[in-house]
């Protein structure tokens, strides 16, 4: 058995100029920032973001400029920031192709391409401006002409329910991604993933994507893991790179483990609304840091308010909403 | 027990919001809740007249307990007391099926159709400012058999035609025509309802079941109709109006202040001394 | 809060002549017994059964004569009966229409079921008989022409993929059915069942059907099951009554809790070839007994054989195969 | 260390047929496993040349490393040392998706070009007796890189044409037409093999890359290449016998008897004092 152990570097390195690529977790909660901001670090270019929804993960992406295309329903930073001012700022100059679908509709694509199907068929969100066809951005743009793996020749289609009569379909293609960037709270060292909490659409993610890389708080014996299988959440063969970094997700929270840093993310929020902004804070947290470097910045007080009581899951020290 | 009334100024425009919301919520019912006031407003019915009703996270959290507000749906505070903790693919599967009785939403713009935009406020192609995008926002619309909607009611936000349809009212888009038709006409099997509020910080909404048009249901203490009716776009029906909408109680006003937002997250407390 | 509470005669009782069911569980696992055996007590009849797979519970409701359709894929009683024979000798007869689907088929029908969507797109078994429209015996019987809500117009339908030219797809139904019986280890009086080990298609199951009724070995407080949400399987709300019955599944086996009875079901496999043999057995173990009399005609010594070891979650005692 | 094989008479016709589905299997694999020798035979594959190989239960547990042999896939036994435990929905999407290189399949009748029946003999219509039906066999066979069965042989089982074909070889039916094309042109993108070897208890079978016709590989001990072929109803190709099949080595035997399967569930002893 070859090790899966990498570090964030070469979790990084994985990602190469042009990938698409997804993400574990929901909004604000268990986003793989430390991954992100390496690839930051790395200057990566041209990603295309395919995301049942975003988050901080995109808007640090995208506000650095890796981004050309996205591919969701939502980014903000919930409570801490109303919504993604890097990519409004980016749509407006035209910098970044934007497709819109709803949340659903995301989440039956990657439902549909984790059970290896081509397509899924939903009801939901007929008559809304999701599937004006005017407003099919990469068609627009060209780039649904079959040469690009990642993009489907349409970006929805109709068709009427031959079984029941139940009407009006929209199927939506499968969600194809290269790599799927994974933050959670406990793997084994052949990859067998332990979601505590909610799930989000993560198993959904990584069986998705081509490649999967997992980070975790903690890389656990899989004996302890295999134990109770029932208690798993993605088995170790889809998963093929462990990078152990405790804190990964921060600013983001996770179950169990810390709260999200809602100063942080306001910090973030109300200063990268310009590019110069963002450059700016950049600078200050990302660029000339490691992970180690970061965590440092932060300091003990902050992180031990924000650490999880273990019988509530959640911090009972953190002042919500500040 | 009678029903005690907060007097004027003993409550803010944000907790009227949230007990009229709350009133929306019928017992037993499984509701599909976002974050903010819609939370309170739902754990607010939790707390008195609904008790059992079932709480739907889109996140994955199902039939939750949560004893303190959750910052989002995402939140580790919402598995508090779950029946179940999983995924979106469970929470949007349960929709489409056909549990949901009853959705909260909001909005930046609405039209007289209940049509809401969430996405960009401009034109699509080259918005002069892009919003967060529909989030969960149509798809709970699409298969709940209510939804409300609680918004800040600005003239340039109860308008004439959305800039862009995220959620669906009672009359849709029927592509690749683009024209409008009548909701149910679309969506067929699907169809369960739509709807069936809005609340605004003016008034109460509802629409007439027949054409899908918003009229005005009752006038937030202190507005009059006409008021209102200068406050949107369209011609809004004031025709119908039922009187003043109703005030928080004091059981109402305790619950959100001292028990369930008591860090004034979501809902400001209006006398502070 | 009403309670869901009601007794194995009551459960019977909800699933009326002609109605359509499917189970929970897996071949010889998990099958919820004791129910079936109360509905050939109460002589039900004209089920149409609409199973992801077959096993024990399928033989026992055809040889009473209780089933007029069978959808499905498999049945058999694994090591102990290598085919179902009561099922064999009826469609023999013309006495059943049996619709063959394939494995992954009925999944892929539940899973749709279960998200509300009227198909799925899947690319199994392309090229064989199950596809042959010859073989589409609903359709044969006149039965595809909408008036049963629970029989689509189509048994599938082949579409080409648009999105990424894929291929050639089947689009196999939705499974609708009026209700899903199941039976697990935990129920709460809510209704939260927390199915420990392999959950199967159980969670398809309850959340297609219209009506779900679970059987468990013990209902539990539910606020002991809320504790730990991410570790149950099914919500409360998708259960609509709950029953308690210990050892409900006998003769097949529950994780955790007790053994296959693989003599029990060899003896039924041997002696139910017939119809005379099979009136005979359930003469023997089934009429004129309820649970409980059911449980000491097996005896204690059977049943602390079967019973699991509750490290292993299986019996240690049990000879395999025999 | 050497291999050191059993000799005639120290193994059974259950014990070689193990043996070589056993060798079938890689390292590192993805293999799906129904019940019966199959599960002995990958089990062996584990605890000698593919030790890292991942087995998946089509109930849904995933990468599973049972102590003992489980009865059925269903069986709580499949779940000890499993890296998830889940149900169907996961093995099949999981297979569909592509991670399964090798599943063993069992079948009551084969034709020349791989098409395996376990649904009926006899006229599906009105048969002379219905089987237990496909189960996972189509499925598994669709999505696998490779195949294997494992089959009784008889000449009533080695059929020109199988009387239902309910798992697909390498010369499939298009509907609706019925015509038989090859396997590849109507798999398209979901195209990632098909059947590789069938073993029976008379020798190891593979099939051309071209025509996707059988041919005999190997004859077990004893057996010759006119007799396996007088065993078909169709035309064998024996042009291509590889020689005879591999005895077990001792190694084998012992963990067989020893370690999987000492209660003889699947496999006799052959040697009983």
């Amino acid at each position: 058995m070859s090790s899966k152990r990498i570090t964030l570097q070469q979790a990084a390195e994985i990602i190469t100029d042009g990938a698409s690529l997804t993400f574990s977790g929901f909004t604000i909660w268990r986003r793989p920032m430390a991954i992100v901001f390496e690839l930051i670090r790395q200057r990566r270019r041209g990603l295309h973001l395919i995301e049942v929804n975003g988050g901080p993960q995109t808007e640090f992406l995208v506000g650095a400029g890796c981004v050309d295309i996205w591919e969701s329903c939502w980014v903000g930073h919930e409570l801490y920031g109303k919504y993604g001012a890097n990519l409004s700022r980016r749509v407006g100059n035209g910098e970044i192709i934007v497709e819109d679908y709803s949340h659903a509709e995301m989440m039956f694509r990657f439902a549909a391409g984790a059970a290896g199907a081509p397509f899924a068929a939903t009801q939901t969100s007929l008559g809304t401006d999701i599937h004006n066809p005017a407003y099919d951005m990469l068609g627009r743009a060209g780039l649904r002409d079959g040469n690009n793996s990642r993009i489907p020749r349409h970006k929805y289609r109709f068709v009427d329910d031959p079984f029941y009569g139940a009407g009006q379909q929209v199927l939506v293609p499968a969600a194809k991604v290269d790599v799927a960037v994974m933050c959670v709270q406990q793997v084994g060292e052949e990859g067998t993933v332990r979601v505590s909490g909610q799930y989000y659409s993560d198993p959904e993610a990584a069986r998705t994507a081509d490649i999967t890389i997992v980070m975790a708080e903690e890389i656990v014996p899989e004996e302890y893991l295999r134990r109770e299988a029932d208690r798993n959440t993605i088995p170790s063969f889809e998963v093929d790179y462990v990078v152990e970094c405790p804190f990964g997700a921060h600013p983001t929270g996770m179950f169990g483990r810390y709260d999200v840093d809602g100063a942080f993310l306001k910090d973030f929020y109300g200063r990268t609304r310009t590019q110069e902004g963002f450059d700016d804070f950049a600078k200050e947290w990302i660029h000339g840091l490691d992970h180690l470097g970061y965590l440092e910045k932060l300091g003990w007080p902050r992180m031990l308010k924000l650490k999880a009581n273990t019988a509530l899951n959640y911090s009972a020290r953190e002042k919500k909403g500040e | 027990m009678g029903k005690e009334y907060a007097a004027p100024g003993e409550y803010g425009l944000a907790d009227l919001l949230c007990c009229a919301a709350s009133r929306e919520v019928g017992d037993n019912e499984v509701v599909f809740a976002g974050t903010g006031l819609p939370m309170v407003a739902i754990m607010l019915a939790q707390k008195t007249h609904a008790p059992s009703l079932k709480l739907i996270f889109e996140a994955g959290t199902l039939d939750g307990r949560p004893p303190e507000i959750p910052t989002s749906v995402g939140d580790a505070r919402c598995e508090m007391g779950a029946s179940r903790a999983s995924g979106l693919y469970d929470a949007f599967s349960i929709a489409q099926r056909g549990y949901v009785d009853l959705g909260f939403l909001g909005g930046a713009e609405v039209d007289q159709y209940g049509n809401v935009n969430t996405t960009c406020i401009g034109d699509y192609l080259n918005p002069e400012l892009r919003l967060t995008g529909s989030g969960g926002n149509p798809d709970i619309n699409s298969f709940a058999r209510r939804t409300v909607f609680i918004m800040v009611h600005e003239k340039r936000r109860f308008v004439k035609n959305v800039s862009y349809i995220t959620s669906p009212g009672w009359r849709v888009k029927r592509w690749p025509e683009g024209d409008f038709v009548p909701r149910r006409s679309l969506y067929g099997a699907a169809y369960r309802g739509g709807p069936s509020a809005v609340i605004s910080t003016a008034g109460v909404f509802r629409f007439d079941r027949e054409s899908g048009r918003m009229y005005l249901d009752t006038c937030h203490p202190g507005k009059t109709p006409r008021e209102i009716r200068e406050l949107c776009q369209f011609d809004l029906d004031i025709s119908r109006v039922a009187g003043e909408t109703e005030p928080p109680t004091q059981e109402e006003l305790h619950l959100i202040h001292e028990v369930l937002d008591p860090d004034q997250i979501f809902i400001p407390r209006v006398k502070q001394e």
